[in-house]
């Protein structure tokens, strides 16, 4: 496949399939699940492939002209394939797990149609080349989501549905109104490893200042940072793959990655060095950090307690990209990879629980590890490796994250980053405790998981991603392991 | 061939007891693993005892004080792990017992074998949480409360060691624990790594959890956990401290003060207390207070580190079997079976206890001299202190085994009690032979036995023990005269009861203060009158639509000017 | 002043009070005269325009405002015709013949 | 066929003329005959399209043989191309819908429809003050008279203040064209362009002929009239109302400013207009995010939309961006909120009323409208693949660069309000109410939802394949 | 009242403006006087009003004629349905009808006829001819009335020829509305005349308002 189709080929291999399922019937289930599954596992195959390639240091670069100045371009470099990567492999285990959860519920054409639009969302915020395209998919991502934010209906999910609008759009707008004066300013700006905006530094420094801080605040509503994550644990009404998948994949994601995209290669790490932004970054992504985790201790419903933890865990790559060194650059790279594969392990089982069990808040999870084994082991690795438990993910991004700091000069980092392992533990590890050594009450005891034949729809995907943290932190050291692959980002960034 | 041999049992000192416990979770397996966790030490056992210090494979490495610290651990292990098979066997949760027992295990074999930063914490964090389990195994109120605590310490613990290690790997590029530690020279990972490894040692201030957790596990996991576990904090002392390379007097001297007083405090505390098993708990206490001492000799006076290291490890040795025959002890000696259980259960405490008090001709003689050997050269006021110091808490130790020995004698069962069954006997029979044997048949041969055999240093180890049984005598006779009740004991675990009155109330009202309520619930609805509002204003500009298009006619005539 | 003067200022007087009949009611009908009224302003308007400039008498009337004119008023009639018939067809639906604001918003 | 544009424009003009007699002189076979006439304008259109995109260049056509200042002048460039392109498109869409909509009643919609279509293309064409009179004049009975057509106590009364106020509305301008050519001799506009000077009669008649046109363009003080009557009116009928007729008086206000009266130093009366488009983009939100009927808010939605066209009025003679910002923001905002007015139509077709509470149990039930209402939402929100976001994109630029930063954050704000009241429709979707039987509901034929949804494709496909028609744009010149 | 004050005002205020804009205005503007003059004998009529609006201008009529033809079927469309006048034998309208009916088409053909010299034209004769179907109306003898077809082709027959005329030049290979300049007159006349016919039938239709109630007229 030649170099200039692959890219459009993955953004579209799922958009079409979504569009297909639109207009199907409810009935079909059959086309519905083969359609579903063909544009996941398609997906993957391309990307398995422009991973190759990237790795080879091929260029992957396509443009579709709008108007003068206006320009929609698809590039393939490591960052951006080290997240699509991410999305896709995601997305595939996501779907099995959505087909499984959503068994008998109504209008599901319309949920899935939405899910496969929105990780082609994703893909495209992924592979943009410029910040038109960046901003493009961006507010896509937005529509995309909010149908599978208020799926359930009723005016509890509405409500959430338009808490959830109100900030993305905003955060939107911002955005919009930040590049479009980067633009007036710098012309149309396009994503070059080390910055392209040195030369205007002189005489704009105070403007583009601004301009950062502008597209901070937009990034930051997606990114969940602390003043603008109110829209986070509200998203919680919508179904557990779409939690799952705005969590670990999607939505949040999409903000990091942008964060990184305007530090790194908007920017440039020396330029923003140089006018001073890197600092006050790092203590907004610390504050989130610490906030995110104290307000999930005072949380009883489970998925409201994973909501606050994304909202802290996502900052850590924020941090990442704050402070200045390579090290830190691979911590913070690295994390975007494992927060995403623990958060949705978690998610994965908590949606678990309240399928199975109609469990929703902890204090009913007494003695579940008994009643659901497998899912309660992944949820175990999960929130280990979110603790930051050395054999597991969450530690070797925490490690070097920490060692950047110390390196870059900044240790109160260390400091932030224990008391947030702290928090983590205090309120993971109840959970475990309750899961695996209280035994319910005797009504909880009886319910067991209704048994279905397709429970391995539901118990294989959190298995999977568990096992997957698991190798992701014990054989980090191996060529194909995202730490490897965030080590090459890294290089390349500091290298040009 | 040897080469490779070892190199299978390397792999194999580790990997067993982890795929043993994962053996637990496949329904049909489980029978199997069943008596495994018995033989899963073997190999960490025959590693230890053929292995020539310094073969590398798959990441493990065995030193010199790796491959003795493995034999006594691995020994313990295996013993207690006997013992579990035995005495576990009607116990209601055996499978998730035996699962964090093993877990525990090949925690505790990994971060001895550990050859780079990481692996080190990977298995200390395995045999941290894993451990936990044992600790609330029982699952009453007394268990949970000892296992929230252990959790606790065990997790601030380990955040300490990840930026103690964030530290002192700040500026090397490899993770070599040897390279690592001999390159970085911050202060701060000194500091936060004795922290880190004090909580798991339950160095004093942090050794509150010590004295519950270990009563309330069941008696093989509390074995292993006062005799190796402990071990791992000593251990990492050893390991990650650039013990003779920096001179950092001050900390030397607060590291022998906190030592003395905790050995001082372990007597007092133990000395007072129902529960043979907390009796034991608080010797540990005072064991590690005492070795603390040793570390502190080693900041004052680096070049005498060599001589305290090889001392540091015999003591170690020494109180780990010892602490681990005396806890085994506890199960088979309470109803014997027949009046011969009962005198060779006398045997059998007799002779761990005396070793532990370091009476002559003991391992625990042989340790004490050993350790004192260094101390005596020492400058300054610091000697006098530790030379008077050292011999009170060996009677301090000594007492304390009076009064286990008081509380855990061995009665013969009355007829209607079931008896321990003859199981039990066998491998604490090994556990107290071991203790017996072990130190002198170290591997290695670190020991010379004519230094130990002198009458001066006979005398030296025999008179504190004498002491401490005169003064027993003593003390009760007095008793007994002046019909005094035994004084009210120090709560187990003294310094958490304090601290659970007072924190918790403000912890409770800090998390409540965060806010759980859904936000949206606040924005009052404020669109009725908004609504009334603006229709009005759209007929006002209904009616007044003339006045304004007169206006901005006006405006732009005049804005043409 | 010349004649042309005077008739021009005159069609600013009409326009003026065609729009004074506009503005000052709502009753249709009677703003449709003042339309009418503010329509035959402007073609006198026109017309006034077309007279000769005072310095070149000669000229004589200028035939394009004229024909402007002879089309508005073919479209003021139609509108005005149409207008009454959409008045009538208002006044049978909603018995009334004034656009009041009233309170319903459309 | 007629080889110079000019004449392709004029069969433009001629055809709708044609078919609105003989539609009037057969009443009955009005709908086929007008799916012919829209069959058969796509000729000439491609023709023009294909010739300018040769010869890049303003081709000014004298008719009747007579030279400008004595005969009228026809002219065509590029961005009159493409708004006959537009004004064609927007027609085709509503022809479709209405085939079915219309059935076999209101016979005079068809040739009252073609009226004003023939007027719209005139208007776009026409290079003569009086004769854009009178095409304005045949636009505006035209739509009153499209408005009246449901014969509602309503509709009728939001025609006649429609009619009122939209002949004085033309009244006005007639005066200021008679101004204007008793201060400079003459109605065609490059000539009076040519011999424009500062005299305080042109000034009069330049703010005369303004006032006359805001009241037909209903910016915002003059907008009363367009809420109710776009609303009562028919589906297909307002559709054509807000996306088309209110931009025509737009496009003459542009050309008189921007070509007529370019030189008589005017700038500061066109920052007025500028600061009236803001009044009309906020007034027009925010009486739209508390409107209680569908068609309402798609109605104040059109007064918002104007002002985004106003709001950077005085800039677009000076800056390269402004033009083409500006006029893919009105074809961006003509094919979605045909689009809205289609899907309207279709709501009330199938509930039979348009109280926006009551439609959470039938919206649900419409799933192509909703989505046509979804897309054509993101254009008018100018959220990114749309066109709306390329028009916004480029008026963003232009008020960046001219450092006016309060039209800039004007410009996002609005798209914030827009999306207010869009999103309160589109959340009836996904209200989850089981569909009942108590309400009645009757599916609107196919033909009528897939009309709808194509406009709103075709919003968002302006947005993407952009390169086209501002190519187009660019050709033969600006204002 | 208060609406009365704020109508006043406004008033006066354009009232000012425009005599201020009058008075101003510079005498020396030029004026197409000269120009229609000089293509007088192109246009093949010889009054200039006439030549301006059905030659130089002949656009500007052609869209007029589509106002008109517009304002009816807006009328029909909007307008209540209307009852004609009965038939009436009263012998004073019989009188009168056949006094004035015929001078009355004459005098419209007189003018139509002398529009191409004198002031006059189509739209006076239309005019004068809607006089007299009026008459005819009143007395209930608008029989065209009662035939739809007809009605709609007299109604729509000026728009139809002017049409046809003006795309004919076009069809021939010039432009539209471009006469060929010898028989100019001659179209000229063709116009005017289908023009006066429509122009007549218009008013009185306009006249009546909405549709007639007739039999054979379905709605």
């Amino acid at each position: 496949m030649n170099s200039a189709l692959l890219l459009p080929m993955i953004l579209f291999s799922s958009f079409f399939t979504g569009l297909i399922i639109f207009f199907l019937g409810e009935s079909m289930h059959k086309a519905r699940t083969f359609l579903n599954l063909l544009g996941a596992v398609l997906k993957v195959v391309l990307v398995v492939q422009l991973l190759a390639g990237v790795h080879a240091e091929e260029p992957y670069h396509s443009v579709l002209k709008l108007a003068p100045g206006v320009e929609i371009v698809l590039t393939a470099d490591a960052l951006s394939v080290f997240f699509v990567t991410l999305s896709a492999a995601l997305w595939l285990l996501t779907t099995i797990y959505a087909i499984g959860y959503l068994e008998r519920s109504p209008n599901r054409s319309r949920f899935f149609g939405f899910f496969s639009i929105c990780v082609s969302a994703t893909t495209g915020v992924a592979l943009s080349g410029n910040l038109i395209t960046f901003l493009l998919f961006y507010e896509l991502l937005t529509l995309s989501t909010y149908p599978l934010v208020i799926h359930k209906g009723g005016d509890k999910a509405l409500r959430a549905g338009q808490r959830y609008l109100a900030y993305t759009l905003i955060g939107g707008a911002i955005l919009l109104f930040a590049i479009a004066w980067l633009q007036s300013l710098a012309g149309p700006v396009a994503f070059v490893p080390g910055g392209a905006l040195a030369p205007f530094a002189d005489e704009h420094a105070w403007e583009l200042k601004v301009i950062f801080a502008l597209l901070i605040l937009g990034l930051g509503v997606k990114a969940a940072i602390v003043p603008l994550h109110g829209w986070l644990p509200n998203a919680m009404v919508a179904p557990a793959p779409v939690s799952s998948l705005l969590h670990a994949v999607a939505v949040v994601k999409a903000g990091a990655f942008g964060i990184v995209r305007m530090v790194y290669e908007v920017y440039g790490i020396e330029l923003s060095r140089d006018l001073g932004l890197l600092h006050p970054l790092a203590i907004v992504a610390s504050i989130t950090i610490l906030y995110g985790s104290f307000c999930a201790l005072a949380q009883d419903e489970l998925k409201k307690r994973l909501a606050y933890s994304t909202v802290s865990q996502v900052s850590y790559i924020v941090l990442g990209a704050a402070i200045f060194g390579p090290v830190a650059t691979i911590g913070g790279i690295v994390h975007l990879f494992h927060q995403g594969i623990m958060k949705i392990t978690l998610f994965f089982a908590a949606g678990n629980y309240a399928q199975a069990l109609g469990i929703h808040r902890i204090s009913q999870m007494n003695g579940v590890g008994r009643k659901m084994p497998w899912t309660t082991v992944a949820f175990s690795v999960g929130a280990l490796g979110m603790i930051g438990v050395p054999p597991l993910a969450g530690y070797v991004s925490k490690w070097y994250l920490q060692k950047g700091g110390v390196e870059g000069g900044e240790p109160w980092i260390s400091a932030v980053l224990s008391m947030s392992s702290l928090l983590n533990a205090a309120y993971f590890l109840p959970i475990l405790y309750r899961a695996w050594f209280l035994s319910g009450s005797p009504e909880q005891e009886a319910a067991s998981p209704a048994k279905r034949t397709d429970w391995w729809m539901l118990v294989l995907p959190p298995v999977l991603t568990a096992l997957f943290v698991v190798y992701a932190g014990a054989f980090a050291e191996t060529p194909y392991s995202p730490l490897e692959w965030a080590k090459m980002i890294a290089q390349r960034e500091y290298e040009p | 061939m040897n080469d490779s041999l070892i190199r299978i049992l390397l792999f194999a000192a580790v990997a067993l007891p982890l795929f043993n416990a994962l053996a637990f979770a496949i329904p049909g397996v489980r029978l199997a693993a069943w008596n495994g966790s018995a033989l899963a030490a073997l190999p960490a056992l025959v590693l230890a005892l053929i292995a020539q210090p310094g073969t590398e494979a798959f990441g493990l490495v065995v030193d010199e004080t790796g491959r003795i610290f493995l034999g006594f651990t691995a020994a313990l292990w295996f013993l207690s792990g006997w013992f579990t098979v035995n005495c576990m066997r009607r116990e209601r949760h055996r499978v998730r017992f035996d699962v964090f027992f093993l877990l525990s295990m090949a925690g505790n074999f990994l971060l001895i074998l550990a050859r780079d930063i990481p692996t080190f914490y990977a298995g200390f964090a395995l045999m941290g949480f894993a451990s936990a389990g044992l600790v609330l195994h029982r699952g009453d109120s007394e268990a949970l409360r000892a296992g929230r605590l252990y959790i606790a310490l065990a997790v601030f613990g380990e955040v300490m060691l990840f930026v103690g290690f964030g530290h002192l790997a700040a500026g090397s590029a490899s993770l070599r624990i040897d390279e690592v530690v001999s390159s970085s020279t911050s202060k701060a990972a000194i500091m936060m790594l004795l922290i880190g490894f004090g909580c798991k040692a339950g160095a004093l201030s942090l050794h509150f959890w010590l004295p519950l957790a270990h009563p309330t596990a069941p008696v093989p996991a509390s074995a292993v956990l006062s005799g190796a576990m402990i071990k791992a904090g000593i251990f990492g002392w050893i390991r990650f401290l650039p013990l003779g390379l920096v001179e950092w007097p001050d900390l030397g001297i607060t590291l022998i003060v906190l030592g003395l007083l905790g050995a001082l405090l372990g007597v007092a505390a133990g000395v007072t207390q129902g529960n043979p098993k907390t009796v034991l708990a608080y010797s540990s206490l005072s064991q590690i207070g005492i070795m603390m001492v040793a570390f502190g000799v080693a900041f004052l006076d680096p070049a005498s580190w060599p001589a305290l290291l090889s001392a540091l490890i015999i003591y170690a040795a020494h109180h780990g079997l010892a602490k681990g025959a005396l806890f085994l002890a506890v199960l088979p000696v309470k109803n014997c079976r027949t009046r011969w259980h009962v005198c060779l259960g006398c045997l059998g405490l007799l002779l761990p206890a005396l070793a532990l008090a370091g009476a002559p001709f003991s391992s625990g003689a042989v340790a004490k001299l050993a350790l004192k050997e260094p101390i005596r050269y020492l400058p300054g006021f610091s000697a006098v202190l530790v030379g008077v110091l050292l011999p009170l808490a060996a009677t301090g130790t000594t007492l304390l085994m009076i009064r286990y020995l008081s509380l855990a004698w061995p009665k013969q069962a009355p007829s209607n009690v079931r008896t321990s069954d003859d199981s039990l006997w066998i491998p604490w029979g090994l556990a107290v032979l071991s203790t017996l044997l072990g130190v002198w048949f170290v591997p290695g041969g670190i020991v010379d036995l004519d230094k130990v055999t002198t009458p001066a240093k006979v005398w030296a180890s025999a008179w504190p023990v004498l002491a401490g049984i005169g003064l027993a005598l003593s003390w009760h006779r007095l008793k007994k005269s002046f019909h005094w009740k035994t004084p009210v004991g120090l709560p187990a675990g003294d310094v958490v009861v304090l601290l659970e009155r007072l924190v918790p109330k403000r912890i409770r009202k800090a998390i409540a203060f965060v806010p759980n309520k859904d936000p949206a619930s606040l924005a009052p609805r404020v669109r009725v009158d908004w609504l009334r509002m603006a229709s009005l204003a759209e007929q006002r500009v209904r009616e007044g639509i003339w006045v304004l298009l007169a206006v901005l006619l006006l405006a732009l005539l005049l804005s043409m000017r | 002043m010349e004649l042309s003067k005077v008739y021009m200022l005159a069609a600013a007087a009409l326009v003026a009070i065609g729009l004074f009949a506009i503005l000052r009611t709502n009753h249709v009908v009677r703003q449709l005269l003042g339309i009418n009224l503010l329509g035959n302003g402007i073609f006198l308007l026109l017309i006034a325009i077309a007279q000769a400039p005072a310095d070149a008498p000669e000229e004589g009337l200028d035939p394009v405002p004229q024909a402007m004119v002879l089309t508005g008023i073919v479209v003021a009639v139609c509108a005005t015709g149409f207008a009454l018939t959409l008045i009538e067809r208002y006044r049978a639906v909603s018995g009334c013949l004034t656009v009041k604001e009233g309170a319903d918003a459309d | 066929m007629p080889t110079d544009p000019a004449t392709a424009a004029l069969w433009l003009v001629l055809i709708p003329l044609v078919t609105a007699v003989i539609t009037f002189l057969l009443p009955s076979a009005g709908r086929c005959l007008v799916t012919v006439a829209l069959a058969i304008a796509l000729l000439p259109l491609m023709q023009l399209i294909q010739y300018l995109w040769v010869v890049d260049g303003s081709v000014i056509h004298a008719l009747g043989g007579w030279a400008a200042p004595l005969g009228i002048a026809v002219s065509v460039q590029g961005d009159k191309a493409f708004l006959l392109a537009l004004i064609w498109l927007v027609c085709v869409g509503v022809g479709l819908y209405s085939l079915r909509y219309m059935g076999e009643g209101y016979k005079a919609f068809w040739p009252l429809w073609m009226c004003l279509w023939a007027g719209l293309n005139g208007l776009v064409i026409a290079d003569d003050l009086f004769n854009l009179y009178v095409t304005l004049e045949l636009i505006g009975l035209a739509a009153v008279a499209l408005t009246a057509l449901t014969g509602e106590a309503a509709a009728l009364k939001a025609a006649v203040r429609y009619l009122i106020l939209g002949l004085t509305g033309s009244l006005l301008y007639l005066l200021g064209v008679a101004l204007t050519y008793a201060a400079y001799g003459a109605v065609d506009m490059p000539t009076v362009a040519k011999v424009m000077t500062a005299t305080p009669t042109g000034n009069v008649a330049i703010a005369l002929m303004t006032v006359g046109l805001c009241l037909k363009a209903a910016i915002f003080p003059a907008h009363v009239w367009l809420p109710p009557a776009h609303a009562n009116a028919k589906a297909p009928v307002s559709a054509l109302l807000s996306a088309l007729v209110v931009k025509g008086a737009f496009l003459i206000l542009v050309r008189l400013w921007c070509d007529v009266y370019r030189n008589a130093q005017t700038s500061g009366a066109q920052e007025w207009l500028g600061y009236l488009g803001a009044a009309a983009l906020l007034w027009g939100a925010s009486q739209a995010i508390i409107q209680q009927r569908l068609k309402m808010l798609i109605a104040y939605s059109t007064v918002a939309q104007l002002g985004y066209l106003f709001l950077l009025f005085p800039l677009i003679p000076t800056h390269a961006n402004a033009w083409p910002g500006v006029l893919l923001m009105l074809a961006a905002h003509a094919l979605a909120k045909t689009a809205f007015f289609l899907a309207a139509g279709n709501v009330i077709w199938a509930a039979g009323h348009d109280r926006l509470r009551d439609l959470d149990i039938v919206m649900p039930r419409l799933p192509v409208t909703a989505f046509a209402i979804a897309l054509a939402g993101v254009s008018l929100i100018g959220l990114p693949p749309s066109g709306g976001f390329l028009g916004k994109w480029l008026l963003l630029g232009v008020a960046m660069e001219s450092e006016r930063w309060w039209a800039a954050i004007l410009l996002v704000m609005g798209g914030l309000l827009a999306s207010v009241y869009i999103f309160r429709v589109l959340m009836l979707v996904f209200s989850g109410k089981a569909p009942s039987d108590a309400v009645s509901f009757q599916a609107p034929p196919p033909i009528m939802e897939w009309a709808a949804l194509g406009m709103a494709l075709a919003a968002i496909a302006l947005g993407l394949a952009s390169e086209l028609p501002l190519a187009l744009i660019e050709r033969g010149g600006r204002p | 009242m208060k609406t009365n004050i704020i109508a006043s005002i406004i008033s006066l205020a354009l009232f000012g403006t425009l005599a201020h804009a009058l008075i101003e205005l510079p005498t020396n503007t030029s004026r197409l006087t000269s120009l229609v003059t000089a293509n007088l004998d192109e246009s093949g009529v010889s009054n200039p009003v006439t030549a301006v609006l059905l030659n130089f201008r002949s656009y500007d009529t052609l869209l007029e004629m589509g106002v008109l033809l517009l304002a009816l079927i807006g009328a029909w469309a909007v307008g209540p349905r209307q009852t004609l006048p009965g038939h009436s034998d009263d012998t004073a309208m019989l009188i009168v009808l056949r006094l004035f009916v015929p001078p009355i088409i004459l005098g419209a053909a007189y003018f139509l006829w002398v529009g191409a010299k004198e002031p006059g034209g189509a739209f006076q004769a239309g005019a004068i001819l809607a006089g007299a179907l009026v008459l005819l109306l009143i007395t209930g003898r608008a029989t065209w009335f009662h035939r739809d077809g007809w009605h709609r082709f007299f109604l729509s027959i000026g728009m139809l020829v002017f049409l046809s005329l003006a795309a004919a030049p076009m069809a021939m290979g010039s432009s539209l509305l471009d006469y060929p300049r010898s028989q100019a007159k001659h179209w000229i006349l063709i116009i005017e005349t289908a023009a006066m016919l429509s122009i007549a039938f218009t008013l009185v239709a306009l006249l009546v308002g909405g549709r007639p109630h007739c039999k054979e007229i379905a709605d």
